[in-house]
């Protein structure tokens, strides 16, 4: 006779799983970032390595007090929250003092995430919200920028190629010697800028394996960069002694950053191909737009936060076809 | 890549996981001492019984009868002495109506139903009508009555007859298994479809996953061209009836509507054969091909079976339990249903019973959806899961109508896919009671 | 001043004159009850009525299509202020509660195994018939206390729902909301309950259930007024019938009958205060009080089961407590 | 025609009426909990903005400034504007009995928004020529409309999430109103 093990489990079928988990989604993130946050405390020196910490920490901490305060599991230990403080700390300058990092923390996860419920139901990417109001509240530490290498990090040096030519425009009329980049040194991640956005090849290297592991879609990235791309690339045509050059434009600023990392995040980009590609598109399109016509010299938040706004009327109107259906009713 | 045919939308692969009986040629179970008949298994009215406890009867012999077109009757699976008729556990769950035989061990035959030997002479109703006699059900899972998937309304026009050899699910092997062994059979109960339609031609759907039985199958249709098997891709749910079709036909069946809208009719490999055993023999239905498998069978088989022998008796016959054991499931692990206990008849819909350890069981609760939209690529009905459940979960019925929640099929590819664990399967299935009763009261 | 005073009127007569022909044209009738009516409802939206909401059912009302006692919740006071607005008279609502018939908690009813899904009483439902053992049973999900629109359900420690009398108001959402149909809406007046569905033999029903009716029948030997029916091995209370004697309760051996009433006494009547008048011998469902017409009347303190039927019918105030009649709680402790 | 489009996208994007001058707050919350009301009234204030906005500056051109009546500004716009709202609710009530349900007290409401009378007034501050206060128009209602829009579609989602207590309702509405502020900050300097 077989034994009857007591008790049995009861659920609904499939009975079967991929195997793939939030939390390993969330850690495989986190892990992808580390060549670009290696780089940045590489180069940036200690005071990149305390912000990194204490962003992570700061986020850790608030996401496991605000559970609490509403009566729910603590869920710290699923990475959300590690993964939201490590890319604050990535837009962060390295020369940020301890009490915006902590502020930032705060508002990623209360204004960012927790208002709206918690993981998964936040309109806006808690850290991109987070980095828009320390900027809109705190322009000058916000754009307190240390260049690479300046392992003292205290804030005396450097400008962003973005921000640098954007003052030469405004104050000469034409970029002068802030339109000679070096593309090398862009890749590299020898320039100045927050702590994670500064090196290219880092960031793509660790967004390869999310893209080899299906965590982010390829579409989002393709239509971002693109769209930056084709817009600037026009304008540089027709202006090419007032605009950086488009391969330069991808380079620097927050772009791959954001295109790989912050646009991708699930929870606020949509669901469907068809309306990741328009959400790409847009945030390309914004960002070459600020970057070229808007008072800030950097648009990739803006753009990303403006799409992120657009994802429910995105969704609404680029719902999959339907097996069997022709013609899609009205949605 | 597969040079085999497949649908267009969504899919999963999960492990097959069939390596543990592919191999293990169909084996007779011994008769249990006793058996618990529901009069329920198929979809539609259930059968009303027609003998009474101390009753003896025969194999073969009507237990109850049909109440009504869609309903069929249910025969003695062996001889004996009816014990009670009264309700007993059954595979939904909920105990339901049923008739225990205490078997006597002779397993002596009623007088069958008159063998039609020639059925391309015989006419159609006949045929339809024998089909119902037989309690004939789709044994594919659904248990929907064959004789109405087979009479299509007038307007109807049948062009195309498949049969089902896909068996996507992981594990089971019963059909596998039948193809190989049992192929003339199963060609044979075509061959009454397709002549029940006046057709000349009809298609065997397979998944490359079982080149063995393509290449049986394709050897005893013969060069004649009138049963074309096609090899198939392997990708869960190929074979769900409206993916099946689109994969073969490349029809596409409309929402809400059968697959007789598209000139299609899918019948599955045993269905076919138990077609020809009750035409040609004159058997009725009592008998099935089930796969025991799982990591907690001690020694997984494919078993054949009398309709209404005790689960737990076939897990005995494959060795018993391991130890660990933490679920137990009718059918496979995409669509199977999960239960308490292993006293539950298996019925004619019964295509597996997979018994899973505690490591292969989910337990951890549910998180919120991330939204990463993997069920939505995963849905091969184009729907949006992960949308469904958060509306019927914030009690938006009308949302969930319009998300179309009433489109799903059920296989279980979006909780599959899903990282966050969301039942979305159950929520959906919810939701669709939730929708029809909200459409009624709408409508009154 | 005097442009001024042009400019604003020529430029308010030409609007006016707009607008007065724009009305001619978009001409719309509206029924001003409506709005006055969906003024008095209670604004909840509970669909007790079945119409889709509080607007619905004033628009259904105005056209005559519903009652003016459809809305239950709202109760005597809402339907009369309905009729008051449509002009014709109320009728009458009798004051209906929920009722749940299962005290199968945890610990009581027994489980199949480990239910692993969505948290919610109809959509476990869907996995084989539920996570308890018994198929008539609360399945504890707490689907009834999300549904109530007024906060009256709670689940209670053992995972069953608990009824604020005081709070329902009897719009039946629960009754709708549970799969297993263990709710109902019955007469507030009946304060006792069979608190079971379950309609398994008596010894199906111990199996899975310590707190069951098992069908003894012994609880309708007890009724003294022929309240309880025998229904396929469950014992079923006529709420109309019931006196709430709370014998039923005392009897009971699995004590599965609630019995809400918290005290009970036998009824006395002040004779000298009696003015014979025999109502109350009338209103007696156990024919306990006996006497001539115009003489004093007598209540047999061994007949009467304390329903308290006759106090409230005494145009004189005759009939006070008795002997305090024990309650089953006492009786079991 | 490059001045116009300026214009244009000035009054859409960067000078937004709910979200950088926070005019028309009041219907801004109060319809955009479905993304089909919000696009009735997005459309009802398109056609309100716009005529409104052309008769008010023709009145303020033609009768107004000629006859040195400018202090009756404020009442004649407000007169012109209920009229043309009275206009609006017949019509709707008429054509479209269920958005006529759904707006409910906001379709009046218009009447006394902020927005439009701003949006009058500013174009006499400005003193834009009659295209260019059509154009802006146009692009302050289509602003508005996009806002409401984009606003509703974030609070259908927010509909369905677990939102905690205290936040529920009002305040989860104004904390988006005031990210979505944020966002289109990154628009400042652009025109």
């Amino acid at each position: 006779m077989s034994l009857e093990p007591r008790p049995l489990t009861l659920s609904s079928s499939p009975h079967a799983f991929a195997g793939d988990s939030t939390a390993r989604i969330m850690w495989t993130v986190v892990a992808a970032l580390a060549p670009a946050t290696a780089w940045g405390i590489y180069a940036f020196g200690p005071r990149a390595a305390w912000v990194t910490a204490l962003a992570v920490a700061g986020c850790a901490g608030f996401e496991a007090v605000f559970q609490r305060m509403r009566g729910r599991p603590v869920t710290v230990s699923d990475g959300s929250a590690v993964l939201t403080g490590l890319l604050l700390a990535l837009n962060l300058p390295a020369a940020s003092p301890w009490w915006l990092v902590v502020l930032g923390a705060a508002v990623a996860m209360g204004l960012g995430k927790h208002v709206f419920g918690g993981l998964g139901q936040n309109p806006f990417n808690p850290a991109l919200v987070a980095r828009v109001v320390l900027l809109v509240s705190f322009p000058v530490q916000m754009t307190t920028w240390s260049a690479p290498g300046s392992f003292l990090a205290d804030g005396i040096s450097g400008a962003t190629p973005l921000g640098a030519a954007k003052t030469a425009v405004a104050t000469a009329g034409v970029l002068g010697p802030a339109g000679h980049v070096d593309l090398w040194a862009l890749a590299l991640g020898a320039h100045g800028g927050s702590i994670g956005e500064v090196s290219a090849i880092a960031l793509i290297l660790g967004a390869a394996v999310l893209l080899w592991r299906r965590i982010i879609p390829w579409d989002i990235p393709a239509a971002f960069i693109g769209a930056t791309l084709l817009v600037t690339g026009a304008v540089w045509e027709l202006h090419p002694d007032r605009v950086l050059d488009p391969l330069a434009q991808i380079l620097t600023g927050g772009l791959l950053l954001g295109a790989l990392f912050m646009a991708t995040d699930m929870v606020t980009s949509p669901l469907t191909r068809k309306g990741r590609w328009i959400f790409g598109l847009g945030c390309g399109v914004i960002t070459a737009a600020i970057r070229l016509w808007g008072g800030y010299p950097e648009g990739v938040s803006f753009a990303i936060l403006l799409m992120n706004a657009c994802v429910p009327l995105i969704d609404r109107f680029t719902r999959p076809r339907k097996f069997g259906w022709v013609k899609e009713a009205a949605p | 890549m597969s040079a085999g045919r497949t649908f267009k939308r969504g899919g999963v692969h999960p492990p097959g996981e069939k390596h543990r009986t592919a191999a293990v040629a169909v084996e007779d179970a011994p008769l249990p001492e006793r058996l618990v008949v529901p009069v329920s298994q198929h979809i539609g009215a259930p059968a009303r019984p027609v003998v009474k406890k101390g009753d003896r009867v025969l194999a073969g012999q009507v237990l109850a009868e049909a109440v009504g077109f869609v309903s069929v009757p249910v025969h003695a699976p062996t001889s004996g002495t009816v014990r009670r008729v009264d309700v007993a556990p059954h595979p939904m769950g909920t105990p339901q109506p049923a008739i225990e035989i205490e078997a006597d061990g002779d397993d002596a035959w009623a007088e069958p139903l008159e063998p039609i030997p020639a059925p391309e002479a015989a006419d159609p109703s006949v045929l339809r009508r024998r089909i119902q006699e037989a309690g004939i059900v789709g044994l594919g899972g659904a248990t929907f009555p064959t004789h109405v998937k087979l009479s299509p309304p007038p307007e109807a026009t049948i062009d195309a007859v498949i049969l089902n050899g896909v068996e996507c699910e992981p594990y089971l092997t019963a059909d596998h298994r039948l193809m190989l062994e049992a192929a003339g059979e199963i060609l044979a109960g075509l061959q009454i479809v397709l002549h029940l339609f006046g057709l000349e031609r009809g298609w065997v759907g397979i998944e490359e996953n079982k080149p063995d039985a393509i290449a049986e199958m394709g050897r005893r249709a013969g060069d004649g061209g009138w049963a074309e098997v096609v090899p198939l891709e392997i990708k869960y749910p190929q074979g769900a009836e409206k993916q099946l079709i689109q994969a073969v036909l490349g029809r596409e069946v409309p929402s809400g509507a059968l697959p007789m809208a598209v000139g299609a009719v899918v019948q599955n490999v045993a269905t076919a054969a138990a077609i020809h055993a009750a035409v040609v023999r004159g058997r009725p239905l009592v008998e099935r091909v089930v796969t025991v498998t799982g990591p907690g069978v001690r020694e997984p088989k494919n078993l054949r079976f009398r309709v209404g022998t005790p689960v737990r008796h076939l897990v005995d016959r494959c060795g018993g339990l391991t130890g660990d054991v933490a679920k137990v499931v009718l059918g496979g692990p995409m669509m199977g249903l999960a239960q308490h206990t292993l006293d539950v008849p298996a019925i004619k819909g019964t295509s597996g019973v997979l018994c899973l350890t505690r490591d292969r069981v989910r337990t951890a609760p549910a998180g919120p959806c991330l939204r990463c939209g993997r069920c939505v690529d995963a849905c091969p009905m184009g729907l949006e899961p992960t949308g469904i459940a958060a509306a019927i979960g914030a009690d938006l019925v009308e949302e969930a109508d319009r998300y179309h929640a009433l489109d799903c099929i059920e296989c279980g590819s979006c909780a599959y896919v899903c990282p966050a664990f969301i039942p979305l399967v159950q929520s959906i299935r919810y939701a669709k009671g939730r929708v029809l009763s909200w459409r009624r009261k709408r409508g009154r | 001043m005097i442009e001024a005073v042009l400019i604003v009127g020529g430029l308010g007569l030409v609007s006016a004159l707009g607008l007065g022909l724009a009305s001619l044209k978009f001409r719309v009738e509206v029924d001003p009850r409506v709005e006055a009516l969906e003024g008095v409802l209670p604004g909840a939206n509970c669909g007790a009525c079945g119409y889709a909401g509080c607007s619905a059912l004033a628009k259904a009302l105005a056209e005559g299509a519903a009652e003016p006692t459809a809305c239950t919740p709202g109760g005597a006071e809402v339907a009369g202020a309905i009729a008051g607005i449509l002009g014709v008279e109320a009728g009458t609502t009798v004051r209906r509660i929920a009722v749940v018939h299962c005290r199968g908690g945890r610990g009581v009813a027994l489980d199949k195994g480990v239910y692993v899904g969505v948290p919610d009483c109809r959509a476990a439902a869907l996995v084989g018939g539920g996570p308890k053992l018994c198929s008539a049973g609360c399945l504890g999900l707490g689907t009834c206390e999300r549904a109530c629109p007024f906060g009256a359900i709670h689940l209670d420690g053992a995972g069953l729902p608990r009824v604020a009398p005081d709070r329902c108001t009897g719009c039946g959402a629960c009754v709708d909301a549970c799969p297993k149909r263990i709710i109902d809406l019955e007469p507030d007046g009946c304060r006792v309950h069979v608190r079971c569905r379950s309609t398994d033999r008596g010894k199906a029903v111990k199996a899975v259930c310590s707190e069951g009716c098992i069908g003894c029948g012994r609880c309708a030997k007890a009724c003294p007024v022929d309240a309880i029916a025998m229904d396929r091995g469950l014992a079923r209370i006529d709420p109309d019938a019931c006196v709430s004697c709370g014998r039923c309760a005392a009897v009971c051996p699995t004590a599965n009958i609630d019995d809400l009433v918290a005290g009970r006494c036998k009824a006395l009547i002040d004779e000298p205060a009696c003015i014979g008048c025999g109502k109350c011998a009338r209103v007696c469902p156990v024919d306990a009080i006996a006497g001539e017409r115009k003489a004093p009347h007598r209540v047999d303190a061994d007949r009467c089961v304390g329903c308290g039927r006759c106090a409230p019918v005494c145009p004189a105030g005759a009939i006070r407590d008795g002997d305090p009649i024990p309650t089953s709680v006492e009786t079991a402790a | 025609m490059a001045a116009l489009g300026l214009l244009f996208i000035s009054a859409v994007l960067v000078n937004n009426f709910v979200l950088s001058r926070f005019l028309g707050i009041c219907p801004f919350l109060g319809v955009s909990k479905k993304t089909e009301t919000a696009v009735g009234m997005g459309l009802a204030v398109l056609f309100v903005m716009t005529v409104a906005s052309v008769a008010t500056w023709l009145i303020q051109r033609l009768l107004l400034t000629p006859l040195h009546l400018e202090y009756l500004q404020t009442i004649a716009f407000i007169l012109v504007i209920a009229a043309l709202v009275q206009l609006v609710e017949m019509v709707v009530q008429v054509t479209s009995p269920a958005l006529y349900q759904a707006l409910g007290i906001f379709l009046p409401l218009i009447t006394t928004n902020c927005a439009v009378l701003g949006l009058a007034v500013l174009n006499v501050q400005k003193g834009h020529g009659f295209l260019e206060t059509v154009v802006f128009s146009v692009g302050a209602a289509a602003g508005f409309a996009l806002a409401l829009v984009l606003f509703s579609g974030i609070r259908e989602r927010i509909a369905v999430a677990d939102v905690p207590r205290p936040f529920q309702g009002t305040a989860i509405a104004l904390v988006t109103a005031g990210l979505l502020s944020l966002a289109f900050m990154g628009f400042a300097g652009m025109v």
